[in-house]
Parts: C-alpha cells; sequence; structure tokens
C-alpha cells in the first residue's frame, strides 16, 4: 500500500514546518484549535492529512467528546441496584423485574432542527430510535422536549409547525407512540430552538447488545441506507455557535426516510434474534467514524476497512466524504464469523443494504483503504483517551434576593390572573400539537399526552388473570427560570417535579435520562450554569434514587453572543406493576380534592422566578422556591403508599401557574366545579389582594393535588405519616370555581380560553 | 375461523390487528408478506394500517402493486371476506377494490384522536348485520389522508346501495370538528358491491382495551367474526 | 433520454395544499394571484432508441403506477440528451 | 399570466420517494430507466404587467414560501397568455 501522506520520520523538518502549516489551517477550518491540532501530531507522530483530520476534529468536536463537560458528567450518580448499563453506551438499561428491561435515551437535535425544522426534528427521532433499538430493545414509546422562542417571533410559527410534523412524520411512519412530552415559548430561544427527543424501549434483560468490538479477524458489517453527502460535519456544527453568516455554511441537511427506518428496525431486531451479533453501533452523529473509532475503542481493538465497498448513493465520493457522512437510517455491527450469509439473508428480505466492509484488528489502529491507497492509519486511543477535557472557570451565580408578594401590587382579579394563564402558550393546551402524534400505535398506551402528568405504557405480554399487565411511565421536565436564577435549585427541581409527574400518574420513579442544553461553556456564568445544574440534579436523583443512566449535551446554543435560558432537561422513567392503577390529572364528580405538602398555615405563596411574575411583570427575577429534598422524597413515598392502598382517583403535581391553574387543570376534563376552602387568614380577603394572589399562583415545591372519594382513609393515612396537608373542596357539577367571597370562575370559559389559544396562533 | 393479516414493508398496525384478532378468536391469525402469491384458503384477510412503502408517491399506491393483490383478489372473488383499516382501506382503493379516492385531510395536518361513527346498515354485510342504523361506536382514527372523495354519481351510487358503511358523528351541535379530514358525506368507511370488502379510516384493533380507547373496536371485529364465520 | 412526468389534479378536485399556499401567501402580503394549483414531478431517464417509445413506456408507466387517473391528469415531456 | 414554479430536491440530497417507486418500477417489470427523482410543481396565474415583474413577484414567493431553499432547488417557467 502506497502511504499517502508523511510520516514524522521520513521528512526533513522544512518540508515538516511547511506541511503543517497548510494542514493547520485545514485543521482550523474544521473547528480545531492550534493546541488540539499539536496535539494530534505529536499523539500519531506524523501529519495528519485531509480525512484523518476529519476523523479528529469529529471526535474532538463538543458533540462526541463532551470536552467541556465531561469533567462534571463523571460526577452525576449512574448506580442503584437496578442499573443494568448506566451512561456510555447508546443508551442506559434498567431493570424493571420479569427478566425485562428498559432501554432509553434522550438527545438533542436543536441545530438541525433550526435550520430545516421538518428534517432536523424527523432525523432526531431516527436518531434516537437507532440508539434504542441498537441495543436489542423493541422501542416502545417517544417522548419530546421543546423550546421555541417568543411566540411572537416572526420564525415561530414556522418553526413549531415545522418541528411538530417533523416529529409526528417520523414517529407516526415508523410506528411508535409519541406519548408526551412539553412545549415552552420564550424569547431567548428565537435564534436557538431546542428539539430534544426520549425514546424508551423494551428488552429481554439478558439480551442487551453493546457496541464493543470483539474479537480480531471477526468481520464489520455496513447494514442499512446506502451513504450519501448528507450532513457532512454535523457534529462539529451542532458544537458551534450560530452567528449571522452560518447561514452561509449550511451544509447539506440530513434527510430522513422513516420507512427505511421502520426496515432497519425490524431486520435488526430480527437478527438479534439468533445469536450472531456480537457487537452493535448505530452511525448517528460523525457517522462512520464515531461508530468505527467508538467500537473499536470500547474492545480495545483496531478496525481495517475497506472504503470501496461502503455502499454509496452518489459517486465518486472521497474517504473523508464517507468517514463524516450523517445519512441516517445507518448500523455497524460485528458478526461471528460465518454468519455473514444468514445475517445477509434477513437484511434483503427487508430490501436493505449488507456490505462486509472489514475486519476488526488487534492493531489498535483505524485503518481505511481507498481506491488502493491508504486513505487513513491512526491510533484509536488518542481519538478517544486523548480527546481534550477541559476544566472551565465557571462561577455558579445564585440569585438569593426574595421576591415577596407584596411586591406586586396587582389590580387585576383572580379570574384576570387565569385568562392570562390560559392565554399564555406556555400553560394553553398543547393539543394542536399532541393530535399530530400517533399516540395509540401499538396498541399498549394507556395514558398520554395531556391526560396525566406521565404518561404510561403498558409492558406488552405482561397481561395475567388478575391485570391487564405492568406499565412504564415517562416524563420530561425542565422549568429554565429556575435554572436560570439558580442553577442548583433548578438542577434538583427539574429532578423532582419529573419525580412528581411519575408518582401522579400512579408509578414509582426508576431511572433518569438528562438532556443538558446551555448557552457557550467557554462564558464563565455559562460554565456556572452547566456545573450548577450538575450539582442539582445530581443531589436530587441521589436522594430520589433515581440515577442517570444516559443523556446528552448540547451546548453553544448561542446566537450572535445571546444565550438560551438554561436548560438541562430531565427524562425519567418509572413503573407501575398494575395498568389499572394508573392516575389521570382529571377529577370526577364528588370526588375531594387534596394538597399534600401543604397546610392550613400556609399563605403566603412563592411569586418570585414564577410564571405569575412573567405574565404580570413581563419577565422574572429573584429566587426560584426552594426545594426541600427530603420532603420531596416523602411526598413521593406518601403517593406510593396512597395509590398501592387504591385510594386515588387522579393526581397533578403543582407547578408552573400554582395552585388555581393545577385546579383548573384537573376540572377541565369533566367540566366540574369546586367550591375552595380557603384557609382562615384568606376569608375575608379580596381577589385583588397579593396575599390572596401568592396563595394562588405561588409556585412552591413539593406539592401534590390529590383526588379521593376515601377522604377518611387518605387523612387517616396522612396524618399517620406526618404529610402537612390541605382539603381543598368537594368538586361538583356546577362549572364554577368559586373562593368563598373572593371570586367565582366559570371552568368551562377558561377550558375554552385554554383550548384556543395554541389554534388561534397556528391555525 | 381462518383469518390473516397481509403485511407489507412498513405496514405498523400488523401486531395491534394480530393481538386483537388472537384476543376474539383464541388463536393468532396467519401472517402473510406481501410477496406471497399462494395461501391457504380463508374467512377472512385484514389489511392493517401503517405506512406501507413509506406512503410514498400515494399513500398505498406501491402496496397496490405487489405480488400479494393478485390473491387477494382471488380471495375475495371466492367470497372471502376482506377488511383494510386505514393504510389498508387506502391500499384497497389504490387496488381499485373499493372506489373513490383519499386524500391529504382538509387540515393538512395528520390527526390522532377519537370519533365517533354512526353505522349505516342497510346492505346485508357480515361487518355490519348485528348493528342497526344510528348505532354508535367510539374509535380513534390516526391518520394523514383519510379524506374520502368521489365524484357526484359514485356518491350516490354508495348512499343508494347502502355500502356506506361508517359516518362520523356528530356528538352536540355545537360540535364543528367531528368530522377528523373533511371527508364527503362525513364517510368513515364503505363497502364493496356484495358487502363482503370493508375499508375505514379508523382503528377498531386500537379499540379493544376498557382503559385506553375503550371496547367499541372489539365489539365490531367480534360480532364481524361471528357474522363471517356464520 | 430524460422524461419528466408532470402530474396534477385534474379539474374539479379539491386540491388542500394549494388552497393552504393561497392563504399563507395571501398572508405574507402577496395578493396579485390566483388560481393557485399544486402538482408532482416525476423525472427520470429512460435507455430506448428513440422517442416514440420512450413515450410509449412513460406513459405505461403512469398507466400502471405512477398516476391515479382516477383524480389525476398527466403529461410527459421528454428532453433530447445534448 | 401563468407562472409555473419546478421544485426539485437539490442534487446529493437524499429522495427516499424517488427510491420506493424506483424498486416497485422494477418489481412491475420496467428495467430501462435510471435515476428516477421526484418534484413539486405550484401553478398559478400573477397578474402584473410585464414578464420580468411576474417573475420579480414569483422569486420572491419562492423564496418567503414556496421553496424549502435549504434541500430544494427551483426553476419559474412563464407562460404568456394567449
Ligand atoms: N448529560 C449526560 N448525562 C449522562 N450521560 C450522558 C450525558 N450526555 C451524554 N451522555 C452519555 O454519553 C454517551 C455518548 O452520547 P452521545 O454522544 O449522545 O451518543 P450518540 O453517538 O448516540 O450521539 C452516551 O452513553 C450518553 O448516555
Ligand atoms: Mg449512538
Amino acid at each position: 500500500m502506497k502511504k499517502t501522506n508523511l510520516e514524522l520520520k521520513e521528512i526533513n523538518k522544512n518540508e515538516y514546518i511547511a506541511q503543517q502549516e497548510s494542514n493547520l489551517n485545514q485543521a482550523l477550518e474544521m473547528g480545531l484549535s492550534k493546541d488540539e491540532f499539536e496535539l494530534i501530531c505529536n499523539k500519531i507522530q506524523k501529519i495528519p492529512n485531509q480525512t484523518e483530520l476529519g476523523i479528529f476534529s469529529a471526535m474532538f468536536s463538543e458533540h462526541c467528546s463532551y470536552k467541556s463537560s465531561k469533567k462534571w458528567l463523571k460526577t452525576l450518580p449512574t448506580k442503584a441496584e437496578h442499573v443494568i448499563q448506566g451512561p456510555g453506551e447508546n443508551a442506559g438499561v434498567i431493570d424493571i423485574g420479569n427478566d425485562q428491561a428498559a432501554v432509553f435515551k434522550i438527545e438533542s437535535h436543536n441545530h438541525p432542527s433550526f435550520i430545516e425544522p421538518y428534517e432536523g426534528s424527523a432525523t432526531g427521532v431516527g436518531g434516537i430510535l437507532r440508539d434504542v433499538f441498537t441495543m436489542g430493545a423493541r422501542p416502545i414509546a417517544l417522548l419530546n422536549a421543546l423550546r421555541f422562542g417568543s411566540i411572537n417571533h416572526p420564525l415561530t410559527k414556522h418553526l413549531v409547525s415545522g418541528v411538530v410534523k417533523g416529529i409526528g412524520g417520523y414517529g407516526n411512519c415508523i410506528g411508535i407512540p409519541t406519548v408526551g412530552g412539553e412545549t415552552n415559548f420564550n424569547k431567548s430561544y428565537d435564534g436557538n430552538i431546542l428539539v430534544n427527543a426520549m425514546a424508551v424501549g423494551l428488552a429481554k434483560k439478558d439480551r442487551i447488545f453493546y457496541s464493543a468490538a470483539t474479537g480480531a479477524g471477526n468481520p464489520v458489517i455496513y447494514v442499512g441506507a446506502k451513504t450519501g453527502r448528507d450532513g457532512i460535519h454535523g457534529a462539529t456544527m451542532a458544537s458551534a455557535e450560530f452567528t449571522k453568516s452560518s447561514s452561509e455554511k449550511r451544509p447539506t441537511v440530513q434527510v430522513g426516510d422513516p420507512f427505511t427506518g421502520k426496515l432497519l428496525l425490524e431486520a435488526c431486531l430480527e437478527l438479534m434474534q439468533t445469536d450472531v451479533v456480537l457487537s452493535i453501533q448505530d452511525m448517528g452523529a460523525a457517522g462512520l467514524t464515531s461508530s468505527s473509532v467508538e467500537m473499536a475503542s470500547k474492545g480495545g481493538l483496531g478496525m481495517h476497512l475497506n472504503l470501496d465497498l461502503v455502499p454509496t448513493r452518489e459517486e465518486e465520493m472521497t474517504s473523508y466524504e464517507i468517514m463524516l457522512s450523517e445519512s441516517q437510517e445507518r448500523m455497524l455491527m460485528i458478526l461471528k464469523p460465518g454468519s455473514e450469509e444468514a445475517a445477509k439473508l434477513i437484511f434483503n428480505k427487508w430490501d436493505l443494504d449488507f456490505a462486509n466492509i472489514g475486519k476488526v484488528t488487534n492493531t489498535g489502529r483505524l485503518i481505511l483503504d481507498k481506491n488502493g491507497f491508504e486513505a487513513c492509519n491512526i491510533p484509536i486511543n488518542p481519538l478517544v483517551e486523548d480527546a481534550p477535557e477541559y476544566n472551565r472557570p465557571y462561577e455558579i451565580f445564585q440569585d438569593k434576593k426574595i421576591v415577596k408578594s407584596d411586591y406586586f401590587k396587582s389590580n387585576q382579579t383572580l379570574n384576570d390572573i387565569l385568562i392570562k394563564m390560559f392565554k399564555n402558550p406556555n400553560i394553553a393546551s398543547k393539543k394542536w400539537i399532541w393530535e399530530q402524534y400517533d399516540s395509540s400505535v401499538m396498541g399498549d398506551t394507556i395514558l398520554c399526552n395531556g391526560k396525566s402528568d406521565a404518561a404510561i405504557v403498558k409492558i406488552h405480554g405482561t397481561e395475567t388473570k388478575n391485570t391487564l399487565g405492568k406499565g412504564i411511565a415517562m416524563t420530561t421536565d425542565c422549568t429554565p427560570r429556575y435554572v436560570k436564577s439558580d442553577p442548583i435549585t433548578g438542577g434538583m427541581q427539574a429532578v423532582c417535579e419529573a419525580a412528581r409527574n411519575i408518582v401522579a400518574s400512579g408509578a414509582r420513579p426508576l431511572a433518569i435520562t438528562n438532556n443538558l442544553n446551555f448557552g457557550n461553556p467557554e462564558k464563565i456564568s455559562v460554565m456556572g450554569e452547566i456545573v450548577g445544574s450538575i450539582k442539582g440534579i445530581s443531589q436530587a436523583a441521589l436522594t430520589l434514587n433515581t440515577p442517570i443512566v444516559s443523556g446528552n449535551v448540547s451546548l453553544y446554543n448561542e446566537t450572535n453572543g445571546q444565550g438560551i435560558l438554561p436548560t438541562p432537561v430531565i427524562g425519567m422513567v418509572g413503573i407501575i406493576d398494575e395498568v389499572e392503577n394508573s392516575l389521570g390529572i382529571s377529577a370526577e364528580n364528588n370526588n375531594t380534592l387534596i394538597i399534600l405538602g401543604q397546610n392550613e398555615d400556609f399563605i403566603e405563596g412563592w411569586l418570585g422566578c414564577s410564571l405569575y411574575q412573567e405574565i404580570v411583570t413581563d419577565d422574572f427575577d429573584g429566587a426560584p422556591p426552594p426545594i426541600n429534598l427530603n420532603a420531596e422524597k416523602k411526598i413521593i413515598d406518601m403517593m406510593l403508599t396512597l395509590n398501592d392502598n387504591n385510594l386515588l382517583t387522579g393526581a397533578h403535581d403543582i407547578s408552573d401557574g400554582g395552585l388555581l391553574t393545577a385546579i383548573c387543570e384537573m376540572l377541565f376534563e369533566n367540566n366540574l366545579g369546586l367550591n375552595v376552602n380557603l384557609p382562615k387568614a384568606l376569608l375575608s380577603s379580596k381577589t385583588k389582594d397579593h396575599l390572596t394572589h401568592s396563595w394562588c399562583f405561588g409556585e412552591n415545591q413539593g406539592r401534590i393535588i390529590i383526588s379521593t372519594n376515601k377522604t377518611d382513609e387518605v387523612v387517616s393515612l396522612l396524618k399517620k405519616y406526618l404529610i402537612d396537608y390541605f382539603i381543598l373542596g368537594s368538586t361538583n357539577t356546577t362549572s364554577n370555581l368559586n373562593l368563598s367571597n373572593v371570586d367565582t370562575i366559570s371552568i368551562s370559559e377558561l377550558n375554552s380560553i385554554n383550548e384556543a389559544t395554541i389554534p388561534s396562533i397556528m391555525d | 375461523m381462518r383469518a390473516a393479516v397481509a403485511i407489507f414493508p412498513g405496514s405498523n398496525c400488523d401486531r395491534d390487528m394480530i393481538v386483537a384478532l388472537k384476543k376474539i378468536t383464541g388463536k393468532s391469525p396467519l401472517k402473510l408478506w406481501h410477496k406471497d402469491t399462494e395461501a391457504p384458503n380463508l374467512d377472512l384477510i385484514v389489511i392493517p394500517g401503517g405506512f406501507s412503502f413509506g406512503d410514498y408517491l400515494r399513500c398505498g399506491a406501491l402496496a397496490a402493486r405487489s405480488p400479494i393483490i393478485k390473491n387477494i383478489k382471488n380471495h375475495i372473488s371466492r367470497g372471502g371476506a376482506l377488511l383494510g383499516v386505514c393504510n389498508g382501506f387506502q391500499i384497497l382503493i389504490e387496488a381499485n377494490i373499493l372506489p373513490g379516492s383519499l386524500v391529504r385531510n382538509k387540515k393538512l395536518l395528520f390527526t390522532c384522536r377519537e370519533t365517533t361513527l354512526e353505522v349505516q346498515n342497510s346492505l346485508q354485510s357480515p361487518f355490519l348485520s348485528s348493528f342497526n342504523t344510528g348505532d354508535y361506536l367510539n374509535i380513534p382514527v390516526a391518520h394523514n389522508e383519510g379524506n374520502y372523495i368521489a365524484n357526484t354519481e359514485l356518491l350516490k351510487e354508495l348512499e343508494n346501495d347502502g355500502r356506506i358503511a361508517f359516518k362520523y358523528k356528530q356528538n352536540s351541535e355545537i360540535e364543528t370538528d367531528y368530522n377528523p379530514n373533511g371527508s364527503l358525506h362525513d364517510i368513515a368507511g364503505i363497502l364493496s358491491k356484495n358487502g363482503r370488502v370493508l375499508g375505514m379510516m379508523p382503528h377498531p384493533e386500537r379499540s379493544i382495551n376498557s382503559l385506553h380507547g375503550g371496547t367499541d373496536g372489539l365489539k365490531f371485529l367480534t360480532k364481524s367474526i361471528e357474522e363471517i364465520v356464520g | 433520454m430524460k422524461v419528466i412526468v408532470n402530474i396534477s389534479l385534474k379539474e374539479g378536485v379539491l386540491d388542500p395544499e394549494g388552497q393552504a399556499i393561497d392563504n399563507t401567501l395571501r398572508n405574507l402580503g402577496f395578493n396579485n394571484f390566483n388560481n393557485i394549483r399544486t402538482g408532482k414531478q416525476i423525472i427520470l431517464n429512460i435507455d430506448k432508441v428513440n422517442d416514440n417509445e420512450v413515450l410509449k413506456e412513460a406513459d405505461k408507466m403512469c398507466q400502471e403506477l405512477l398516476v391515479n387517473t382516477v383524480i389525476e391528469n398527466y403529461h410527459i415531456n421528454i428532453i433530447k440528451d445534448k
């Protein structure tokens, strides 16, 4: 084989310097720094050629190397008895009993979705699904956490419409129900929307597939769609800030093909029924580069591939293009030698390409041949182990200012505020969005979109005589306002709210996947947001015994120096033993509503950093409501006890918009009314009193409203476990929310507003 | 009961339909692959929902050119019963087994939700003979192209011959979007001339569970199968 | 030879996509237009010796697959290779 | 004046629809073809005095709505009224 690049020892110093300079420029264009370039030259003992540089730049990109966050990700709690696989694989795996495992992960596709909302979000869904089925799991549910700019921003409508169509376009077609998620609007996302997609799958506990390559000499197999010039250097793009000129640099975006995705899913799962797959890895960000490098490096081995054998869609693709293409719907596998023919038959049945493109080696090197030349020959270790890890300076800014309720000189009635709440797209019903998602395909969806705080999907095949079976509960959550004002509290809050959502649906929280979306980590304050929220997430996850098993980091979400609100999205998964016990948010007639985590003495609610503040003053500031982790744990355990005793008919946690907003949401579905039993101190208050407003709209944490028709039994348990509680009253059919003499509110009117807000913007 | 479910690349409600049929008959239906040209004598073939061939070109168009279609046509000429659900309905139309066209939903949005269907039973059809005209069923839809269109003559013919099986039902006078896709005459499903082929957009197999989607789909499928077996 | 098949909805068949584009264009401030219709194009190369054969082959493709003749019209253009 | 906007995917952008049609055509026994790509057409009338203005208006429509210029190319044809 002819060498195409210069080995250090073969050339003299001048030549070396000249060559190095020209390649350094190339390296800088690819997003590497000068230091990184020099490190590479040293480690591989030669000047890298274009293909090799491309491979390094992809592997060293923020997206693949986690260079800014790695130091801190390591501090996340990742272990528990029920964890089978923590971070480091394509997805996390937890034990859910009956020899079954739940496999799940969340991933961002923020930048591509801004450039091309339909394809960007569609390929985001496709990518996260591959992460899950690559591990041998059949995906059973999808969720998505979306953040858009101000609803008045000229691009927002177009982005919402495209992203929602794209998510549905992929999920609906591949036939996996989209059962939950969240959508928020804030001007900080005007130039950087967030599209985080989460997938949950189901596998047999002893049939999990991993990515570490095994056995020198074993065949390396490429399957799926052909490689084209799609999204070359997407991983680097995902790690760069948007500027005015980036519209020109836009590489071709990837186009997803959910149909091929479906074929790939079925073909892979069919092959995995046999015992021939030794390791498997999807081609996600940085395509063939990161898949081959990660497989080899995890196995402590090397790989020798012939790029002429890679199925391509376009003519004359260079080795650089083949290695960096981000064409979708592709996988790399190591098979048992001798099994290739049988495996090929399966892929042919599904009309997919199947190519034996090389071998695993024990050289520890990545060697690539193209057109009879050696296009790349580099050691694998430096690509992974020497990838930079920065200890970036940071400062955790915590706003300590306490905004008291008398700060709000309100001249509005409770009804005025509620109307504003439900006219706000952050609170209003997202039905316009979720109706575009197929939520019932696969026939196992029990609760989804809007019906409950967490979605519940039945575990197929666990039906017995007594029950329809077990269910998996899942939710995504984050309140960026809180994280901005206090990253530590905000991080804790995201975990606690997710856990509350899970228990409010009747399930037990088990584990977390997280998507850390932030601005530019080179800014001390942004780095502080990252570190702070990781600290908060860690503390809460430890207390609740919900370890982090997978995740994703998306940095540089900035446009022209304007960063997004820090948005560490928590995806949480839980389990419910009998789906009959799952809980929705809607109350029935003659139910008693009781708040857990609040008592008669609670009068002044926390309005600092609340949605109320944002609605009344158009901004927010001050400390977010504090989190008491032990209290949260107590409420969560209490919920499980109450539900185990079959005492509940529904539940809803109190979050954005506070108590009154939550009550309305519980009454909407059945168009009910409630005479609210106000605490004595408020009985003679007025509808415009700031104290009343704080009680109604404060966002104090650790609270869940339950509905029950067994009030006495509930109360005696609450007393026994020393839980603060407050009985709100009993639902009736008047469709009026009465707060003694303070105010009367029409639930049906509010619900019409609630339903109309988003369609009136989008249609 | 000898039943089979026909599967195309991109079908995605095949498992759901198999679960439903098994729940009713106690045994798993046969699976037919789109390339199969041979099939045993069957009482019922179901073409399930999904995105056969990715919905590319026109929904159902590519599937309607699969080898199995000949087989399915033989089945109906022998008097076998045939049910096409959602994409299955689209395939039956593209294969010229049922008349008319299914085009993009009026709002141009995929729509997944509950609908109420009003049964129209005037033709002797095994799918409907256990129901009376005016009975209604709550069954969900989930589709992008369920907007049934036909020219005036065809519509008249369908109405006159009692070949409209289901119409989306308006639950209250104020309800304006009870028809999820804008289909003419609120048509949700139609029958062949002899009543033994039914194409419908709503998914009965997603309504077999009291906890989610209700059990009207189960009722419909159970009665249909009882009638088909005779 | 390069063949372009233009497929459009028959006159009288509702074109909801065209309608939606119409509305959006008007919302964007375009007003001097009317009669918007949408169509599809399928472009392919056919290896045949003469135009007539190419046309025949393309027409067969349209009849057998590409066009739903119940609601669609089509028109085939042949572009000569240079 | 009648304006026809032809919209096609940029060179190199995956065209899964074209691919699926390709397969089915082959299964139906068509073999003498290759390079299948799909595109869209939008046809409308624009009321303007001269070609140039019509072209300008149509181009603006393409840029603002009709075309996804990230992945699509377009071409505008003007057909004179008779
Ligand atoms: N915020 C995080 N918390 C925990 N684990 C993380 C986080 N971000 C990434 N990881 C883990 O790092 C690994 C690489 O993730 P990623 O680069 O997103 O994979 P992919 O190649 O599928 O894009 C995965 O195992 C993932 O779970
Ligand atoms: Mg992966």
